[in-house]
């Protein structure tokens, strides 16, 4: 089963350790801008949303891609680039609305999220825990299980009849 | 590997078998071949394979050597009714012979869907340690942090780091090496006789977690569908359904108990004086509600237990089951909330509580007796002082004390004690369950005597006992039928059978022939992972099951093939047990059913060796010994394990 | 299925080729292209121009992956004419059957036959050849007829080489197609910061010089130069298709509905040679786009192996890359929705300047030039006809906003 | 639209007959994660909810789907997925507050209720009556009787 970046944005507190640390592993400097996970900040309606690439299986920047440089990897079902084709023409930054595309202006061209080898290091140093590297299927079940919680109330009470 | 097995391999089966050492932490997949799939079928048929062909002879239950085997059923992860069930098998720390034992829920749903059909353990770990299998993948973790917490804090925390996993788990008991520790599935069921949580804690395995998420493709969509409707209707039309629906297994338990069938403080009286008043159906409605269902389950015989007042107040569980009712209630004298009370240490101990409350039955006994006292259990036991029993029950799991001779299980822990022998209720090292042969001789009680598992009731059971009819004015050889012709026609038995079986007539049922019938059909339900339940076992036969077999999984077998796979494993697990030491002698009953009466009532010896012959004789097994023939075992492409 | 052939060896083509691949491992496929060479970006040639990017990694496949992929290839070879009734291919060397036929023949650019077009130093862009003749040819001061996306490039791609440029555009301003008034000046702004010399409003009325190109004459002036680059618009090819029978559009492009079908049963097209339906308008429009090609093959494709997909309608999406700075333009422009009610939210900050086309509350075109963050956002929302009192809804909720996270950055833009 | 699934989380077992029969009937598989109707359970406390889409008259996975391939039709209030379009970027998963929208790993595709045009075999198979199709309007009618009994006490 493959795993995913899965963002809890209720938990987010926008310190930016997770755009740090993914510009230091990828880039060896502290530099958010470098940084392939961009918190998007509503400091004055008081909350932030990370964003990545999703990873999707059919992607919009794939198909936008004026070198054909961007394709699915069968075995991870990641993502992936041949960057040494990258024109930095930023057609797949326009094709993707999760701003999941950004531009590494030291080796000029688009890069995007890589899960760093199934170990993601935004994950390792979020200290809120609003970053989750699970599965779909895994954080599907979580999600279901709030909302199952949320409609039998706190109490839990069954109250099933016996027929 | 992952995703690929799904496409090619024989249809409904998830077509491996996952088999772990945990010495070297090396795993291998086994491809299922469809030969060893249609003589086997599933559950515990592949278990008794598997088992008699990797496990040396003679080797000690809680060594390394000993193999646990999960078989997932057949039907399991299929829209049949009631297609939920999983065997675990292994040597069985507490007879010496096959252990093995059948739990529902939705473990074995999430196993086939992570890929496997089976999974096979062996070897024993260095430190603590839990199995993952997702998909396909096996991963070994480290437990320590788990080991020594009971089961129910073990599984909140697994389940917190895992969510929508199955959890089979050990508990403390099965840690301490107690002889009868269950293996835990989920919260409320288990694994629980033969002391199989013994097995899985000598091998340092605390859990196995499962989660699979790859789906199980039928051969034939529509037809299984239909089968599928087809079986739920018979199911919903079986007299039995509504009862079994509305009280679960308490239902047999009511008139059983009225006629003076049931244990009570170990098996000195025919039933409680005040069972009615305290156990029976007005105070079950009044504490349980709801229902709770296995996979795919139309009956949900299990009900929500809540205890609003009184010393138990709050506790809340999914109980009221026959099995700890009957033997913590009237095994030991105990009422009916501290039953509840009972079944949740068990749970969370992990222990069976038929055992546990069998061995705790015996110390009272013995305690009366004054073969043991005060000093040597640290406290007085008197049947019905709940606390004290609880105490007992926590020494036990922790082997504390007397607890410490008590965990060898009845039959090691009677040798202990002189004269400790007469109070051992046990066949072939297994405790008693609840029901007193004295009080009902029928094909159910005979079937504690055959049982390839020990004493125990849940392996051989009537598909049309009919539990009105406790007055057994027949010898030892008949049991009464008490019902229509319509019923007679609805049976799903081959017709030459059915006219040995029943006689119309004189409205009986021949005890040996019907028991062989209901061991296979058992087997046979424990195979393709479909719950034995009255209503189901009523209803379903091996016709329609041959129907849903092959539409699920595209192998052509009949009704008769069916039921012949069911028998070879069960003549396999003979062999077994033959070849583990099993005598002749050994299938016999506590000498207190021979000596004592209850309600008036006494077995006659020499009578139920006639009847047992008998049955041998069904078998096609020697008539003296109860080995299988020659004949026999060629028929079924056995050949002798010794 | 006996066999599926695709003419062309473009974006439309490689797209349909791989899609029917990815779908099934065996049916034949067939690729028929004029030019002896594996699939290349079109789209990255004036930057090969400029010499930012090697004339080598224009191509995005080499000649044996065709092979690999299971494709058999004929390219140099030119398809004269399709028999439909016995569904064959003939050329001079060989004559192909095919059971399904793709057509992704895409366009080719026109020099119009003003005097003096056919002298020494006229040139298009639109190939790897134009590029190597560009390039054997010594140019030093070029005149570049028409201010398409194209032109830009060129014009900026020749500059940076040392040349001399001057943009002659017909129109009132650059790139008239794709952007409005107020950002193709910022656009043309540039240019001349950078020493291009821009003449907007000229009509090129000849070309003079004995063999070679030594001026060019406008309605205004006569600009001496050496060279004549051609932006001046494009032309379908679509002639064999057209003598087959094949019904073109208005436009001049081959007709087809939202499955990509032609009228000809079996023959399906795609590419810049079809007449495809705008996302926004509804109306046919000539899309000639490389994401566009690529989802369309992807359709025909699809469609060929009897799989119904049906096309959502090309949207222009286009980024120019004028001296590091980024422009941006996406859906329609004003121009196109003059007889319009529109709406225009117009803004700029340090890094950006913005403008967003609005019609019925819905978002139709934007047009950007800065750093281009946030604006796929926009693009989706444009692309999905989100309404704006939709949008608004959503993010003035936080719980929404938080759910739907992809929204925010575009607020900045439409509020 | 008249009719909707119900859901009455009081009276399911747990069964997860409904996932087997779902998953069957679309994709021919007996798999709870290819399943349009999930049973979320808690068994210590001992809850069943089963959980399938609400069809919301407004719904986030339509809001979300930057394709625009979730699609509410308007006439029927059933919110589809369009398969060509999607792009299995799982947003709709993560935006559902209710957990109900599904993703396919292996196809790469959102997956969700469809009421199986008009007969929802969860609601056929559901032998407890917590899934039952039905106008909108009656389930409300028996939920107010039922508030009713209870307080009256009858």
């Amino acid at each position: 089963m493959n795993k995913h970046l899965i963002i809890d944005s209720a938990k987010c507190t926008g310190c930016g350790l997770c755009e740090l640390a993914c510009a230091i592993n990828k880039t060896g400097q502290c530099q958010t801008y470098l940084a392939r996970i961009k918190i998007w900040q509503e400091e004055t309606r008081g909350f932030f949303v990370p964003m990545t690439c999703q990873q999707c299986d059919n992607p919009p920047c794939a198909s936008a891609c004026l070198m054909n440089v961007i394709s699915k990897d069968p075995v991870t079902g990641l993502t992936i680039r041949r960057l040494e084709g990258c024109i930095a023409c930023r057609a797949c930054q326009l094709a993707c609305p999760f701003e999941g595309c950004s531009y590494d202006y030291l080796q000029e061209v688009l890069v995007n999220c890589d899960h760093c080898e199934g170990n993601p290091e935004c994950v390792k140093y979020c200290p809120t825990g609003a970053l989750r590297y699970i599965s779909t299927a895994e954080s599907m079940d979580l999600e279901r299980s709030a909302e199952a919680g949320r409609r039998c109330g706190l109490a839990g009470l069954v109250k099933g009849d016996r027929r | 590997m992952k995703g690929e097995k799904n496409m090619s391999k024989s249809k409904g089966y998830a077509g491996q078998i996952l088999e772990v050492n945990l010495s070297n932490q090396d795993s291998r997949y086994k491809e299922l071949a469809t030969e060893f799939c249609r003589d086997y079928l599933g559950g515990i048929g592949f278990n008794a394979r598997i088992i008699c062909d990797e496990m040396p002879a003679g080797i000690e239950a809680l060594s390394p050597e000993n193999i646990l085997v999960f078989g997932v059923g057949t039907m399991v992860g299929s829209t049949f009714p009631t297609a939920s069930r999983t065997e675990v098998s292994a040597k069985s720390p507490l007879t010496g012979l096959f252990g093995t034992s059948n739990s529902g829920m939705f473990f074995g749903t999430q196993l086939k869907n992570a890929g496997f059909d089976a999974l096979v353990i062996k070897g024993k770990a260095e430190k603590p340690v839990y199995l993952f299998i997702e998909d396909g993948e096996i991963s070994v973790c480290d437990a320590t942090r788990l080991w020594g917490k009971d089961s129910w804090d073990t599984l909140d925390i697994l389940k917190k780091q895992y969510p929508g996993a199955e959890v089979a788990l050990i508990g403390p008991a099965g840690e301490n090496l107690v002889r009868f520790a269950c293996i835990e599935n989920g919260y409320y069921d288990a694994w629980a006789r033969t002391g199989l949580g013994a097995v899985m804690g000598s091998k340092n395995l605390k859990a196995i977690v499962v989660r699979g998420t790859q789906g199980i493709t039928p051969h034939n969509v529509e037809e299984l569908i239909k089968v599928s409707w087809k079986a739920r209707k018979l199911i919903e039309t079986s007299p039995f359904f509504k009862p079994f629906q509305s009280y679960g297994s308490m239902n047999a338990a009511m008139p059983y108990g009225s006629f003076k069938a049931l244990n009570a403080n170990n098996f000195s009286q025919g039933c409680l004086s005040d069972w009615k008043e305290n156990f029976a159906r007005p105070k079950v409605e009044e504490l349980t509600h709801g229902h709770i269902a296995c996979q795919s389950c139309i009956i949900a015989c299990a009900h929500w237990v809540e205890i609003k007042e009184g010393k138990y107040q709050g506790l809340r569980m999914k109980d009221m089951e026959v099995t700890p009712t009957v033997s913590f209630g009237s095994g030991c004298g105990m009422s009916l909330e501290a039953t509840v009370k009972a079944a949740e240490m068990g749970q969370r101990y992990g222990m069976d509580m038929v055992s546990v409350a069998g061995v705790m039955a015996m110390a009272i006994e013995l305690f009366d007796r004054g073969i043991i006292n005060q000093e040597d259990v640290g406290y007085d036991l008197a049947f019905g002082d709940d606390d004290a029993i609880f105490r007992l029950m926590d020494d036990i799991a922790h082997r504390q004390g007397l607890g410490a001779v008590l965990a060898e299980g009845t039959m090691r822990a009677a040798e202990q004690f002189a004269g400790g022998e007469a109070s051992a209720m046990h066949v072939k090292g297994l405790e008693m369950p609840m029901i007193d042969p004295r009080g009902r001789w029928s094909t159910w009680t005979l079937g504690i005597l055959t049982n390839i598992r020990g004493g125990d009731h849940l392996r051989c059971r009537n598909p049309i006992e009919n539990l009105r009819f406790n007055e057994n004015k027949y010898d030892f050889q008949k049991e009464r039928f008490g019902y229509d012709q319509k019923m007679y026609d609805a049976l799903d038995m081959p017709d030459e059978l059915k006219a040995q079986a029943i006689d119309l007539e004189t409205d009986t049922v021949d005890i040996a022939i019907m028991s062989r019938w209901a061991e296979d059909l058992i087997n046979l339900f424990n195979s393709v992972g479909v719950c034995i339940r009255p209503p189901v076992e009523h209803r379903i036969g091996p016709t329609i099951l041959a129907e849903a077999y092959t539409a699920f999984t595209g192998i052509k077998i009949s009704p008769i093939e069916l039921m012949q796979s069911a028998e070879r494993a069960w003549n396999l697990i003979k062999l077994f047990n033959l070849r583990e030491g099993e005598q002749p002698e050994d299938s016999k009953f506590p000498h207190r059913f021979y000596e004592q009466t209850v309600g008036g009532k006494m077995l006659d010896e020499a009578k139920v060796q006639e009847v047992l012959q008998q049955y041998y004789q069904a078998r096609g097994w020697d008539m003296l010994t109860g080995k299988p023939g020659e004949e026999k075992l060629q028929e079924l492409g056995l050949c002798n394990l010794t | 299925m006996k066999n599926i052939v695709i003419i062309g060896n473009g974006a439309a083509a490689n797209s349909a080729a791989e899609t029917i691949r990815k779908h099934d491992f065996e049916v034949p496929i067939v690729m028929i292209a004029r030019e002896n060479l594996p699939e290349y970006s079109a789209c990255a040639l004036p930057d090969c121009l400029s010499g930012w990017v090697d004339r080598s990694k224009l191509f995005i496949k080499e000649l044996p992956e065709y092979a690999q992929m299971g494709i058999q290839t004929r390219f140099g070879l030119e398809i004269k004419q399709i028999d439909t009734s016995e569904r064959k291919l003939i050329s001079d060397q060989e004559t192909i059957y095919y059971d399904k036929l793709i057509i992704a023949t895409g366009s080719r650019a026109i020099i119009p036959p003003v005097p003096g077009h056919d002298l020494s130093g006229n040139f298009v862009l639109k190939t790897v050849g134009d590029i190597d003749a560009i390039l054997a040819y010594h140019v030093r001061k070029v005149v570049v007829v028409g201010s398409g996306n194209i032109g830009i490039e060129v014009a900026e791609a020749l500059q940076i080489r040392g040349c001399q440029v001057t943009i002659v555009e017909l129109m009132e301003d650059i790139l008239p197609r794709i952007f409005d008034h107020e950002p193709a000046g910022r656009i043309s702004r540039i240019l001349i910061d950078r020493g291009i010399q821009v003449l907007t409003g000229e009509k090129v009325l000849g070309i003079s010089g004995d063999q070679r190109v030594e001026a060019v004459t406008t309605d205004c002036r006569s600009i001496i130069c050496d060279t004549v680059i051609w932006a001046a618009g494009v032309k379908q090819n679509v002639e064999a298709a057209s003598a087959a029978g094949v019904k073109l559009g208005k436009l001049g492009g081959i007709q087809v509905n939202s499955f990509m079908q032609t009228n000809i049963d079996g023959i399906y097209a795609c590419g810049d040679c079809i007449e495809s339906m705008d996302m926004l308008t509804g109306y046919p429009t000539l899309s000639l786009l490389w994401p566009n090609a690529k989802r369309q093959g992807q359709i025909a494709a699809l469609n060929c192996l009897g799989q119904k997909a049906e096309y959502e309608g090309a949207v222009s999406m286009v980024v120019e890359d004028i001296y590091g700075i980024t422009a941006v333009s996406m859906g329609l422009n004003s121009r196109v929705l003059a007889r319009e009610e529109i709406r225009v939210l117009e803004g700029q900050n340090r890094e950006l300047y913005w403008r967003v086309l609005v019609m019925d509350d819905r978002i139709m075109g934007m047009q950007t030039i800065g750093i281009s963050s946030g604006l796929g956002a926009v693009m989706a929302l444009m692309k999905k006809r989100t309404t704006l009192s939709e949008f608004h809804r959503v993010t003035a909720d936080p719980h929404l906003a938080r759910r739907i996270a992809w929204y925010l950055p575009a607020q900045r833009f439409l509020e | 639209m008249n009719e909707i699934l119900v859901i009455d989380y009081n009276k399911c077992v747990g069964c997860k007959t409904c996932e087997m029969i779902c998953s069957l009937v679309h994709e021919g598989v007996c798999a709870q994660n290819l399943s349009r109707i999930r049973i979320a359970k808690n068994e210590r406390a001992g809850w069943n909810v089963p959980i399938s889409c609400a069809m919301c008259e407004k719904p986030m996975c339509v809001s979300v789907c930057p394709v625009a391939a979730m699609i509410r039709n308007r006439e029927t209030g059933l919110v589809t997925v369009d398969e060509q379009r999607c792009i299995g970027c799982r947003q709709c998963v993560q935006a559902c507050p209710f957990g109900h929208a599904n993703f396919n790993p292996l196809k790469g595709l959102a997956f969700k209720c469809d009421q199986c045009d008009g007969d929802p075999q969860c609601a056929k198979f559901c032998w407890t009556g917590a899934i039952t199709f039905e106008p909108i309007e009656l389930s409300l009618i028996q939920r107010r009787q039922d508030t009713a009994e209870k307080i009256t006490g009858k």
